[in-house]
């Protein structure tokens, strides 16, 4: 195990490492950030507000006097959390969907696809704000729209995928042996289909953060006095011909982390080191 | 082998395709009509009572909701719209008073400019980037291509548009940091009030429109027949404008139809910070007014537009290719 | 003596491996080639035989490195040209044909403009003078209607006009040097003497110097001058054609030599009980209406396997071979006909079938490269029909792949491995154990051997031979080369378009009486004999008025009539044709079996 | 600044009931400007919402862009035009009640409408009966259900009689939604007699006016023409201030007003208004209706921080009571409320309500609600309560969950009267009572003092219900919202008018354009 991790180190190109830090910083950050924040997510600690950084609030105060650095621990933990488990639930979803298409094609495949395109064809955006208008905003909610929002998009692809695979021999070879559907699909598909999905989940994690950050922007985004980096960017963007610490700082963590993600699954992508 | 082809034949052999996927498109459709029925359904309220605001009386709200006809159950009121708009009516507006079909018209050409401005500056930008990346696949112009394109996909939407207006508006007093666009203006004014919103919508889109480029131009540099014309003697220059992209135009233009299609309904913050009088926010606004027609409409026109997005790139694709033509 | 046209000398060609180390592909080559002679490149696939002709354009794959004394063609040092310099040659002094047109050729532009751009980019002639220029090199190549074949696309023509297509690319700026990758190898051996000809005469005619690579050894006979054996990227031996081919000075030619020529097998004792029994079969795609689907691809074509028994099917692509195995396994379900086991009438589709019943029939697929799936490692892939049959799991099952492993001589030790980690011939291995694994009755081995290298397909086949003989399987062989089926077989099935031309015993088809079709295929394949190709007489067609299969009755005609030597007017395009049997034997044909003797062909034509 | 006009007010409601009954004379205007204004220029507004329910008919405005809108087609029967607040006649040249029931109107003479027709009574009786009627659904319906009745006498006079004495009539005739217009438009198309000619009106999107060159009241306006759209993301509003390409915009959030004054060029104008957001304590539910959690609550409010923190200083404290320190008949003998977490800790421990967790419901609908909410969270965890908070979104707000919950987040804007606070939003039977509160005394002294002749007297009775409200209510007021216009200084005339941004939404008529 130790010695596959090693190795697959070294043969990762150095934008594949850097990638790989930031994401792992990160994902670090989401875990363990909250127990490090030094103050309360909510609290009014500063009588200023946009201060700079100082000993006391080393990233400054935002636009109500409260600690930047000690609500980017929190923020990141909604952001990081949220974007990857809509992201994983979206390729879940859509991968099997796209693998009963191309198994049982015809009608089947039909139906599906004109599903999912119905979904891809509304506005997430606006699909989102009707569903927070009808139900409230709530994490579930929130994962359910940026799931609901990607599973077509990673259905297209799974299902492309699935296609060409379904045509090879070694699945005929097991149609002809008499397998079912079910073994086919994920014992000879799916394991074929690994490495592309992987950086499909990387890609979909990526846009979750940034349709997050869009909905925040349009006030859907987590419940204060909690709020995810895109909300952080959004609520103190009247502070930005300052330069206030609270935009820069939520800003360049989503920046990076989008970033390293892309990084992570170029260098992942076989063939796909640039 | 089969007999060679007359080119009218290919081109007859188009129409039995669009009229398959124009039956698909019309259940889509019906598809997309239903789903946002039924959860338009859900939201709390209707368009009586938002129209009469905070200081309605029951009694108030009661009259306007059976004049409005919202007192008929939801599924006489779908069948209703439904029957209109296969007679070609998409019905009044709940809330302005006007025919639906009218208040679309008013909105419908400035995001049909707007998408269209940005699908031709964006479609540009990313071939450039695309093959350029291609074909210098692992030297420095790709990775700084690279490293370019992933520092946009990085950027939250919103953020780009409010820089954009806090340099070029606020700063300098170049653009607009409103899109004021009016029926009247001229060429040139449109030009400078869409310049800012055009802007922010292309860094969205090019992107992921030049990473794929690069992906399926790269895929082609790799067949046998770019070695052959190699060895041909052909310029690089001219093989990859006449050999590489006539093969690579398929996924390309898949590529960019799906990215394409996100500048109608998903140019909602752009509409917002540029106060652009578009469909998206139009389509908010029916949302917020709990205007079912208008909103039904709006849904219908993105989900038409993305249908025949996808349809002018499967066309595209296949007069590109002559094995599909056939 | 002039100087050589083509002068090579301490040829090295190596790549930069992942480590940074450099691996050496090609080891100090030299050859020299006279003016007007073709110099063939022999030798399995790896020995480096491509990139060696890739560098007389001063070309190389996958950024290897070209060093040598000299490469010269003609006035040219090609080794001393550089990155501007080298467009400039090439497609125009130097050119060349790729293995296969199929691939060679931009599937989306039309052939005209493909042949004449290397005109058009050398600046040797404008539009119009191109395309005459390739119209005239059209009808040298003997293309049919020269005038209007360049507008079509490459997917629109046949696979061996396609390579003469390319040919006509190649040729078009008269090159000193053409150089020919393996153009024959992707064709049907009826097609591939056509192409031979043609090619031989239109190189001679040009006058240019050529390299002819390729790995058969019958095929550079009839064209080479001179030969160059390659084996691991190093000269093994070096010659005119006669001394290499007659008198061989190295084993590895001489391995090469007689993996070319298998030798006959004696019939296995088949027991007299039948096994497998497929009748009248029609199958094809598309809707199904009266037993006939829309597009019929196989339609009446019937056979009887005994236990232990073997059965060639031959036939050239397109012929329905593979679509006849699809049948048996019940892949595609036949439209009409029969397929019986033991007597028992299978259900026609294999979802129908019994776990059982599919067991008995199991199918090797002709390309192991996607027949494993690339997942699954070599263990997981030989328990899954053990668990899946036979209900064997954990150490039971590890124990039977073991023995499997040694069944097809492989060491125990691949369990683990992927099958991308495996060479061709360890994966075809794998593939047959695979089948071998459900211990069936029959197995349906489709083209097992031809993306094999003829020493390691040499090999698999004997393989095949001594299980067969030794479990007892029943086998139906397919392939489009009979000197391997005329090897191998008991019984041969031969497949005309779809339908069964012939069906005969071993004895029978090694002897006189064969279908004119049949006949065609034998002697279609190249003899080791330099003077073959020379020798062997055009096939001409007889002269037939109208090219329609069924005649006014609506009866269809003997679909061989459009390509038959030996056609009778009057009767051939008239009536369809008459089931002919003998002892052991049965022909369609219009000729009597005394006539189909070759002495009786030989009177009629 | 505003602070004591209490007394002019009163002297002159006194003077036009208890004299001739007659307001003074000269119509909207006599408090002209000093400084000569110019005429021409060209402006573009911004307001921050417009959808398109935006409508030329005044009974149906509801945004502050429709306010503006209907203030430059049309006139009213009286105006208010300054910090005063006094309600002055404009196309009503005299007004007069002697009993507060039946009021007589007088118009103005050779008033005509941009179709050049002439006003006359039948515009005003047909503009004021609409209101009734349900169809045009009105705003002011429940305020024209105490029209009994609306009549001509002659073309140049109309009588109204009231269900009940209403000594605040001609202020509420001030109101937008009473702009008269043509009569027989069933949907008002901008015809009035405004200082404006509408050019051009999309729905949600603009409107544009040019100057009206046959304005009744000469020398007005000053302005050629005026755009009028809407911006409804303020960071957008006020960059579109900054970068030149709107002129005056409403609705500045107080983070942003550094931004504007740095630059020479423009400046805000705060207008201190009545304006606030409430936290609402259903009475009728529990714990809310526990009298010691509403003191809590009332205790644990820091005041100072949300006027510093959230309104930047753009707010005026306030004491859980409607009427503002500016306002007439504001109370300055009630108590302060001011922060104290031990009282609160006591009052929570002695309703046994430690621990307890409660949902409260915030939105941007209500301005401030959210960051209020958080700050209630902060304050309450530590005292003892758990509150959550619930943002919802702005859209629904009003119909499903302000009021709907035992604490939602409830937002008022300013009021004409004090008659018209207290009997929208406290009567116990008005249908916004938010907190669902009752109170006998308090509805008994809201009639006495909408019926009472003397000034004195009624600004004794307010000053009562001001204290009941503050001790016993189930709402909690922490500040008044002060409203923030920007505006390039080039537009000159521009002064606060408490009523709303812009003037009063009368800016139009005032202001003129410096080069």
């Amino acid at each position: 195990m130790t010695g596959k991790l090693t190795s697959f180190l070294r043969n990762l190109p150095a934008s594949g490492r850097i990638g790989l830090t930031l994401v792992v910083f990160w994902l670090a950050i989401a875990l363990a950030g909250p127990s490090l924040a030094p103050y309360s997510v909510g609290a009014f600690v500063d009588q200023d507000v946009f201060s700079g950084a100082s000993s006391r609030f080393w990233l400054g105060s935002d636009y109500l006097g409260r600690d930047v650095l000690s609500r980017v621990l929190w923020g990141s933990r909604y952001t990081v959390f949220l974007a990857l488990g809509a992201a994983i639930l979206a390729v879940c979803i859509g991968t099997s969907f796209a693998l009963l298409a191309a198994i049982r094609g015809g009608w089947t495949d039909e139906v599906i696809s004109r599903a999912m395109d119905t979904f891809i064809s509304i506005p997430s955006k606006i699909f989102a704000l009707v569903l927070v208008a009808a139900f409230g905003s709530s994490l579930p909610l929130l994962l359910l729209i940026a799931t609901l929002t990607y599973v077509p998009g990673n259905f297209r692809i799974a299902r492309a995928l699935a296609m060409n695979l379904v045509a090879l021999d070694f699945v005929q070879v097991a149609r002809a042996r008499g397998e079912g559907p079910v073994h086919i699909a994920l014992r000879e598909v799916l394991p074929n289909m690994i490495h592309p999905l992987l950086a499909d989940t990387g890609l979909r994690f990526v846009f979750v953060v940034l349709l997050l950050s869009g909905l925040s922007f349009l006030g859907l985004g987590v419940q204060p006095p909690h709020a995810d980096l895109g909300s952080l960017v959004r609520e103190n963007i009247s502070g930005i011909t300052e330069g206030a610490l609270a935009i820069i700082v939520p800003a360049l963590a989503i920046a990076t982390l989008t970033v390293g993600a892309n990084l992570l699954i170029d260098a992942l992508k076989p063939g796909g080191k640039a | 082998m089969s007999a060679p082809e007359k080119p009218q034949s290919s081109l007859a052999k188009l129409v039995p395709l669009i009229g398959k996927r124009v039956l698909s498109s019309l259940l889509t459709l019906f598809l997309v009509s239903l789903v946002i029925f039924t959860v338009s359904g859900l939201l709390p309220g209707d368009a009586a009572q938002e129209l009469l605001g905070q200081s309605a009386t029951p009694e108030q709200v009661a009259s306007l909701r059976h004049e409005m006809g919202l007192d008929r159950p939801a599924h006489v009121r779908y069948v209703d719209w439904l029957g209109g708009i296969v007679r070609g009516n998409a019905g009044m507006s709940y809330v302005a008073n006007m025919p639906v079909g009218q208040i679309i018209s008013n909105r419908l050409p400035n995001s049909l400019t707007l998408a269209g401005i940005t699908a031709v500056i964006s479609t540009v930008i990313a071939l450039t980037i695309g093959i350029s990346s291609a074909i210098n696949r692992g030297g420095k112009l790709d990775s700084m291509l690279n490293i370019t394109t992933l520092s946009l996909v990085a950027m939250p939407e919103f953020l780009i548009a409010t820089l954009g207006v806090l340099v070029f508006s606020v700063k300098l007093l170049w653009l607009p940091s409103i899109a004021l666009v009016t029926p009247d203006a001229s060429w040139g004014q449109m030009l400078r009030s869409m310049a800012l919103p055009v802007f922010s919508l292309t860094c969205v889109v090019v992107a992921q429109m030049a990473r794929m480029t690069r992906a399926a131009v790269a895929d082609q540099l790799d067949r046998p027949y770019v070695e052959m014309a190699k060895l041909k003697g052909v310029p690089f220059s001219r093989i990859v404008l006449f050999h590489v992209m006539p093969n690579a135009v398929g996924p390309v233009v898949n590529a960019m139809a799906l990215s394409l299609s996100y500048l109608m309904g998903g140019a909602i913050i752009v509409e917002t910070i540029f106060n652009f009088p578009g469909l998206a926010s139009l389509m908010v606004n029916a949302v917020t007014s709990r205007d079912m027609p208008l909103l039904q409409s709006c849904a219908m026109i993105f989900c038409a537009t993305y249908l025949a997005l996808m349809l002018v790139a499967d066309i595209v694709a296949i007069l590109a290719n002559p094995r599909l033509r056939a | 003596m002039s100087a050589p046209a083509v002068e090579v000398n301490g040829l090295v060609i190596d790549v930069t491996l992942p480590d940074g180390t450099r691996k050496a592909i090609v080891e100090d080559v030299s050859f020299a080639i006279p003016k007007g002679e073709v110099l063939a490149l022999i030798g399995e696939s790896g020995s480096g035989k491509t990139t060696i002709a890739l560098a007389m354009m001063g070309y190389s794959r996958f950024g290897a490195r070209i060093t040598a004394d000299t490469i010269r063609v003609g006035d040219m040092r090609i080794d001393q040209l550089n990155a501007n310099e080298l467009p400039k040659v090439r497609g125009r002094r130097i050119s060349y044909i790729a293995q296969s047109a199929a691939a060679a050729f931009n599937p989306s532009r039309p052939i005209m403009a493909q042949v004449i751009e290397p005109l058009l980019v050398h600046r040797l002639a404008n539009r119009k003078e191109a395309e005459a220029k390739a119209i005239e090199i059209f009808r040298s190549l003997a293309l049919p209607s020269p005038e209007t074949i360049g507008r079509r696309y490459p997917h629109q023509v046949s696979g061996g006009q396609l390579q003469r297509l390319m040919a006509a690319m190649a040729l078009i700026t008269d090159p000193e040097l053409v150089i020919l990758d393996e153009p024959t190898t992707a064709l049907d051996v009826t097609t591939q003497v056509e192409v031979l000809r043609t090619f031989k005469a239109a190189i001679a005619a040009s006058g240019a110097t050529a390299i002819y690579v390729s790995h058969d050894l019958a095929v550079v006979a009839q064209v080479a001058d001179r030969i160059v054996v390659l084996k691991n990227g190093r000269t093994s031996e070096e010659g005119t054609a006669g001394q290499v081919l007659e008198a061989p000075s190295s084993d590895y030619t001489r391995s090469l030599l007689a993996a070319a020529r298998p030798a006959i097998r004696p019939s296995a004792d088949a027991s007299e009980d039948k096994v497998l029994t497929v009748s009248a079969i029609e199958a094809g795609y598309g809707r199904i209406t009266n037993g006939k689907p829309a597009i019929p691809v196989l339609s009446d074509v019937g056979f009887a396997l005994k236990r232990g028994a073997t059965i060639g099917v031959i036939g050239e692509s397109g012929s329905g071979k593979s679509t006849l195995a699809r049948v048996i396994a019940g892949l595609l379900p036949a439209a009409g006909g029969e397929v019986c086991l033991d007597g028992e009438v299978l259900p026609a589709d294999m979802a129908d079938r019994s776990r059982e019943q599919l067991r008995r029939i199991q199918l090797v697929f002709q390309n192991a490269d996607t027949a494993l799936n690339p997942a699954h490692t070599v263990g997981e892939i030989l328990s899954r029909p053990l668990a899946f049959y036979h209900q064997l799991k954990g150490g039971a099952a590890a124990a039977r792949v073991a023995e499997l492993l040694d069944l097809i001589r492989l060491p125990r030790g691949l369990e683990t491995r992927r099958s991308t980690e495996l060479s061709g011939g360890q994966k075809q291995r794998i593939n047959l154990a695979r089948a071998l694994a459900a211990e069936p009755d029959v197995l349906l081995c489709d083209e097992v051997t031809s993306a094999l290298d003829t020493v390691v397909g040499a090999a698999i086949l004997e393989l095949i031979d001594e299980l067969r003989r030794d479990l007892g399987i029943a086998t139906v062989f397919i392939s489009h080369d009979i000197s391997t089926v005329k090897a191998f077989c008991d019984n041969m099935l031969v497949l005309y378009s779809g339908t069964a031309v012939e069906l005969s015993r071993q004895a029978k088809f090694a002897g006189a009486i064969s279908h004119p079709y049949t006949r065609l295929l034998v002697d279609s394949v190249p003899d080791m004999d330099r003077t073959w190709l020379a020798q062997r007489a055009a096939v001409e067609r007889a002269a037939m008025p109208g090219a329609s299969l069924k005649n006014s009755a609506g009866e269809a005609l003997c679909r061989f009539l459009p390509r038959c030597p030996v056609a009778i007017a009057g009767t051939c395009d008239a009536m369809p044709a008459p089931l002919r049997e003998g002892e052991g034997q049965a022909i369609l044909c219009h000729h009597t079996l005394a006539n189909l003797s070759s002495a009786g062909l030989a009177e009629v034509s | 600044m505003l602070i004591g006009n209490n007394l002019s007010r009163r002297s002159v409601i006194g003077a036009g009931l208890a004299g001739a009954g007659i307001l003074a004379l000269g119509g909207c205007g006599s408090n002209e400007h000093k400084a000569a204004p110019k005429k021409g220029g060209s402006i573009r507004v911004a307001t921050q919402a417009a959808s398109t329910a935006d409508t030329l008919d005044p009974a149906k405005g509801s945004l502050s862009t429709d306010y503006v809108r209907h203030f430059m087609l049309y006139n009213g029967l009286t105006c208010i035009e300054d910090e005063s607040l006094i309600p002055r006649p404009s196309l009503a040249k005299t007004i007069e009640s002697a009993d507060r029931i039946t009021w007589h109107f007088e118009l103005q003479r050779g008033v005509r409408f941009h179709d050049g027709s002439e006003l006359t009574s039948e515009d005003v009786v047909y503009s004021l009966l609409r209101h009734k009627d349900p169809a045009v659904a009105s705003k002011m319906a429940t305020i024209a259900s105490q029209f009994a009745e609306i009549r001509a006498d002659g073309r140049y006079g109309v009588v109204l009689r009231l269900t009940g004495a209403n000594a605040d009539l001609p202020t509420i005739m001030a109101q937008p939604h009473f702009l008269i217009v043509r009569a027989g438009q069933s949907s008002p198309d901008g015809t009035g007699t405004g200082p404006f000619r509408l050019a051009k009106f999309q729905a949600g999107v603009r409107t544009e006016v040019i100057r009206n060159e046959e304005y009744w009241i000469p020398g007005r306006p000053h302005l050629e023409r005026v755009e009028l759209i809407a911006i409804p993301d303020e960071v957008s509003r006020v960059n579109a201030l900054l970068s030149g390409d709107i002129q005056l915009c409403n609705a500045i959030n107080p983070r942003s007003t550094r931004r504007v004054e740095v630059d020479p060029a423009y400046a805000v104008m705060a207008t201190p208004s009545a304006l606030f957001t409430d936290l609402v304590m259903r009475q009728d539910q529990l714990p809310t209706g526990n009298a010691d959690f509403v003191q809590a609550v009332k205790l644990m409010i820091d005041r100072p921080l949300i006027k510093r923190a959230l309104f930047r200083n753009y707010a005026t404290i306030a004491n859980d009571q409607p009427i503002a320190p500016f306002q007439p008949y504001f109370n300055p003998d009630v108590p302060q409320t001011v922060l104290d977490l031990d009282k609160a800790r006591w009052h929570v421990q002695r309703a046994g309500l430690s621990g307890v967790r409660l949902p409260v419901f915030a939105s941007t609908a209500a301005e401030g609600s959210v960051d209020m909410a958080s700050i209630l969270q902060e304050y309450g965890s530590k005292v003892g309560l758990n509150f959550a908070v619930n943002r919802v979104p702005a859209d629904g707000y009003w119909s499903t969950h302000w009021m709907r919950h035992p604490m939602s987040f409830g937002n008022c804007n300013p009021r004409p009267t004090a008659d018209l606070i207290f009997s929208l939003f406290f009567d116990s039977k008005a249908d916004w009572n938010e907190s669902g509160w009752k109170n006998e005394r308090f509805d008994r002294l809201l009639i006495e003092a909408r019926g009472e002749a003397d000034e004195a007297r009624r600004g004794e009775l307010y000053g009562e219900m001001q204290r009941i409200v503050h001790d016993k209510c189930g709402v909690a007021i922490p500040v008044f919202i002060s409203l923030i216009d920007g505006y390039d200084r080039r537009l000159k005339g521009l002064r606060p008018v408490p009523l709303g941004a812009f003037m009063g939404y009368r800016f139009a008529e005032y202001v003129w354009w410096e080069d």
